[in-house]
């Protein structure tokens, strides 16, 4: 009854909702899925949950979602906390990863299916329902079932059947796994464009790091049931905390150096370090791509003075607006090089990589102790 | 050529055992029923005899049977429905593990001994009636567990094919409480498996015999063999009929699990009419 | 909190029902074996009567009855083996759409009803006798077709869970004919469904009473009920070890299906182990 | 026999394998699936075949495969028609879509099989499927089954298995479209790697233009049943030749114009086309987002001439090494532009949105009759 008063205007905001983990555990049997798990969105927020799979990001959002108990901690919403609380009670819309479209039912059916719960009169379900679709670009598809629609549609019906009732929270489950990559793209730019439009605060579970990165206002990296860094894309991407984030956010060259007197000596060039401050000894250190360049062959002088080394191409990857070459440094290693349309490099070529440029592009890095 | 083929030789010859295998019974009845007597030849004399003069005298019999076999159908039925379907769901849902055990529990019957219905189920049977009368549809109990390994197929094939669990976590974020999901999202989705678990469980109670023979009671297929010891020529006939209205009801199955073959949401499907979202949503 | 499941009110009434249905008759048949006659109480004295004396005497029938079921049983197998697994793969592979008739067809059986076993049958096993003898083993022929259901279900079920088309278009680019794409590829991954349908095809031989009942012959089912006449006792005691090696039989395909269950190759299994390509592969 | 003879050593290159397929019609019911299909792969050749599902590229292998019987026309390998080959004389290696590992061998008896069937003896079979797997970096898993390997580790013993018996053409049937994004890129690299390394001649099947683009020598995109446009991936890319195509491979901004004089009039710009002799009349024209510029909303002033146009950003997203932001022009269009990430605009900013540069991206375009 309360809910049906709130939730007149369609296009309300609800900003104002903050949601809170305060130290969540869950256990599986002896598996521990999450362990003092904290983390606060603010009203509004995207916060995208990033993570391999066991990592604990979809035992999360179903923690979130009352469709799991909680074993220990507090889940605050606005302040209140709501771990008592059955899911039919939240408020909150969820997007699941597989299609979850009530196949019996319309796709105008499907969105009315959260007004009808909440006893709305058949006519405002009508309208709220046709408008929740005219937001997702489907409201000539009222009529359509599930198995009428493309996945890529079936996932927008249910986001516009999560929104309909104007929850407190919207959930998204890797919502976008199940779709071709083109879907997926346009797909993800649509559902951050609602999101912004609407202000809902939005808890979004991903195992991909480009989507991440694309759609998010902070990046939560989760493994092993606890929470690794969290940060802007452009932190995480830039200054990532641990060897495992920046492996995993982003594709990574890995090399082997040694930190001294504050500079990372890698491949025998010295380049400088994010943080001076790490102790002298080994470290791994890892380069963007695009912080490499390619030079012709006759360019590199041989060794790391100039910042050059020579390698064979192994292969070169046409990716549309750049290239990606990968080198056989005559080292040893092997480096991927990000680079422009134009050069054209041949498997086998004799080329140069030229390391750093402006931005310094070493990360800063623990030693994993192995 | 036969590249993509066993030889036209194997497939003839499989296809062809396997007609005879069910061709055989059903043209040697019907064969028996046409024929004239001891003078040789056929016609359909019996037929038009049975149809024009109906069930009548000791054929009573069988009207009187065919309804309390109808009866039976609809109790075991109803059994099935309340107990199992439930017991399904809460398997699925909640207790995963327990599948197994249940799964074996329900294909148990099959191979209950008959010996075991008799005498296991006299004592039942006797402080039932005691209680509440001896009816005929005291037998309902029986049949509701020799029905259950064909009922729990049947709903178990549509239950595998519908992400129930999904469908009724995406309910319970909208709202709905466990009531709702039952009705309104879980039943009508599994409504073709449980329609199929209903006629299949009618089939096997319209063709009972062993049960109702062993405890005395008169069902559509005790009072056929009675019937078949007079008259055999009528009893056959009244065979090809149940047995023909049993095809319909197993192809009636067959169409309930074809109208929507439980369509594997796939990510390949067309998306022709997929609109790029880099045109603004209105 | 309720947050997670229905009710445990609800939960424990539909768990206990089943319970009941299940455990009623099997512990009255238990009960039943333990009287110790007018005077009242239980002891095991039947039980021990029997094991220590043995099947001698009238019972020797049971003795001979069981012989004449282990026949028909492999008997059965092997129809089933040799017809129906070749059927189903030919009609899986290179006829899908005739999955529907054949799987119509292979569930029939179910409701046929007892009459035309015995009269669609009987001229088919007058012309099989007088060619072959009239063994019991002729009935191999008509328990093949009631075992169809169970036996078409559980290679189905398999099927269903194997990608047989990929896997033998595989084999096929391989080198591999048709020959060996069933000797080594398809029999091997479809093990499980045939041994769990010929487990199935046993466990229904053994408990069938209405086909041998009806022609007169001689099982272990009809030899139960003659000896149960004479001692109710001692037949629902062989009842009973029946029914257990039944549910043992039943066992041993649950444990088949649990072994390796058909894993959906998924998108998302641990890829832990896998080494980005980054690395040269030597 | 003979097989066994040539197949004896383990890294020698088939180069020689031409593969020509000559007018082929494939029907199903009354679909055409392939129309006077004709392609030609030249020896040691990557020919990828790019479409949407249904086009007829999956059936084209199958052809070649001899999974499915031609209705008319030709297959030729080194000149040979083998369409009355059954598929296992028909000397091909192939991997599927789906995994197709015998479950009940393991990866090592699951890479001799093809030996097995060519009577190889078990010592040879061994040590050669030993050595295949190690091409594919899994001769460590020898033993194992597929159910305990990951996606990708299944598709690379596939690949070892097929690749184990040296046929004279490898069949690649789209054969990562089941995988995660990350083990997708890794082994598209690896497989081109490989193929590289052997010479051998490849048909790759894929409905992903990244895939396609990055991996083959050439690429012929399909649509209903017959080849649109064959060429290497940056003629493809570059000079798209039916709107289709520039729809189909990366991603475009497609506006309207005008044709006038050899020139397209686009937004009140005057742009350069490819084929100046494209008659006058209005066109569609497609503009790649790296071909575009954001400018600070000072910067334009306003019209056309100066090739800047105002808009507002409507999303922006950080992809890694760039950036990709959606403006709505003030003339109503939506159009995305790449840009570097250190240019950080905000949703609502205004900005300048800047067409052309050096080279002209603009791609000349038949209209399509609607």
């Amino acid at each position: 009854m309360s809910q049906t008063a709130t939730a007149t205007p369609q296009t309300g905001t609800r900003t104002g909702t903050v949601v809170e983990f305060a130290g969540v555990v869950k256990r599986f049997g002896s598996h521990l899925a999450l362990t003092d798990f904290d983390l606060t969105l603010a009203a509004g927020e995207l916060v995208a949950l990033l993570g391999p799979s066991g990592s604990g990001k979809t035992t999360a959002l179903r923690v979130l979602a009352g469709l799991e108990d909680t074993d220990d901690g507090r889940i605050l919403i606005n302040g209140d906390d709501v771990s008592g609380l059955p899911t039919s009670r939240r408020d909150m819309g969820m997007v699941f990863q597989s299609y979850s479209l009530f196949p019996h039912l319309s796709a105008g059916q499907n969105v009315e299916f959260g007004l009808r719960m909440r006893r709305v009169s058949a006519a405002e379900r009508r309208s709220r329902a046709t408008a929740a679709l005219a937001l997702v670009g489907l409201d000539a598809h009222y009529d359509r079932f599930a198995h009428q629609l493309s996945g890529g549609q079936q996932q927008r019906v249910a986001l516009a059947r999560a929104l309909v009732t104007e929850p407190r929270v919207l959930l998204l489950d890797e919502p976008l796994s199940a779709l071709d990559a083109k879907v997926r793209v346009a797909l993800r730019e649509q559902i951050r464009r609602i999101q912004t439009e609407l202000g809902i605060t939005t808890l979004f579970v991903t195992h991909d790091q480009d989507e991440a990165l694309a759609v998010a206002d902070r990046v939560a990296v989760m493994r092993d049931g606890r929470i690794e860094q969290v940060g802007t894309p452009e932190e995480l991407y830039t200054r990532p905390a641990t060897p495992f984030i920046a492996d995993f956010v982003g594709l990574s060259n890995r090399l082997q150096g040694e930190v001294r007197h504050g500079f990372a000596e890698v491949c025998g060039m010295t380049l400088p370090l994010l943080d001076p401050s790490q102790a002298d000894g080994p470290v791994r250190v890892f380069v963007r791509p695009e912080d490499l360049a390619l030079e012709p062959a006759g360019d590199s002088r041989g060794t790391g003075e100039s910042g050059v080394l020579a390698g064979t191409v192994l292969l070169s990857s046409f990716l549309g607006s750049l290239r990606r070459t990968s080198v056989l440094l005559e080292r040893g290693e092997t480096v991927v090089v990000q680079h422009d349309v134009r050069q054209r490099p041949v498997v086998g070529d004799r080329v140069g990589v030229r390391f750093g440029g402006a931005p310094v592009p070493v990360q800063d890095l623990r030693v994993t102790p192995s | 050529m036969t590249a993509t083929g066993p030889g036209r030789t194997a497939r003839v010859l499989i296809l062809g055992l396997v007609g005879l295998v069910f061709a055989v019974p059903i043209l040697a009845m019907i064969e028996f029923t046409l024929r004239r007597g001891l003078a040789g030849g056929y016609d359909l004399a019996r037929w038009t005899a049975l149809f024009q003069g109906g069930l009548t005298g000791e054929y009573r019999l069988v009207l009187v049977a065919l309804g309390n076999s109808v009866g039976l159908a609809v109790g075991t039925v109803a059994i099935v429905l309340v107990l199992l379907v439930p017991t399904m769901l809460l398997v699925h849902l909640r207790f995963p593990r327990l599948r197994r055990v249940l799964e074996i529990i329900c294909i148990l019957p099959i191979s209950i001994p008959a010996i075991v219905l008799v005498v296991g189920l006299a004592p039942v049977f006797s402080v039932v009636a005691r209680l509440a009368g001896s009816g005929v549809w005291s037998l309902a109990l029986a049949y509701g567990i020799t029905v259950l390994p064909f009922a729990y197929r049947a709903i178990q094939s549509n239950l595998d094919g519908v992400d129930v669990r999904t469908l009724s976590e995406a309910a319970r974020t909208l709202g709905a409480g466990w009531g709702s999901v039952l009705l309104r999202v879980l039943v009508p989705n599994l409504r073709r498996g449980i329609l199929a678990g209903s006629f299949i469980a009618v089939a096997v109670v319209l063709g009972e015999f062993t049960i109702a023979s062993l405890l005395g009671r008169t069902n559509l297929q005790t009072a056929l063999v009675v019937v078949g010891k007079n008259d055999p020529y009528v009893a056959v006939i009244l065979s090809l009929i149940a047995l023909f209205t049993a095809f319909l009801l197993l192809l009636g199955i067959g169409r309930l699990g074809a109208a929507r073959p439980g369509r594997k949401a796939g990510t390949r499907t067309p998306s022709v009419s997929q609109p790029t979202s880099t045109g603004a949503p209105s």
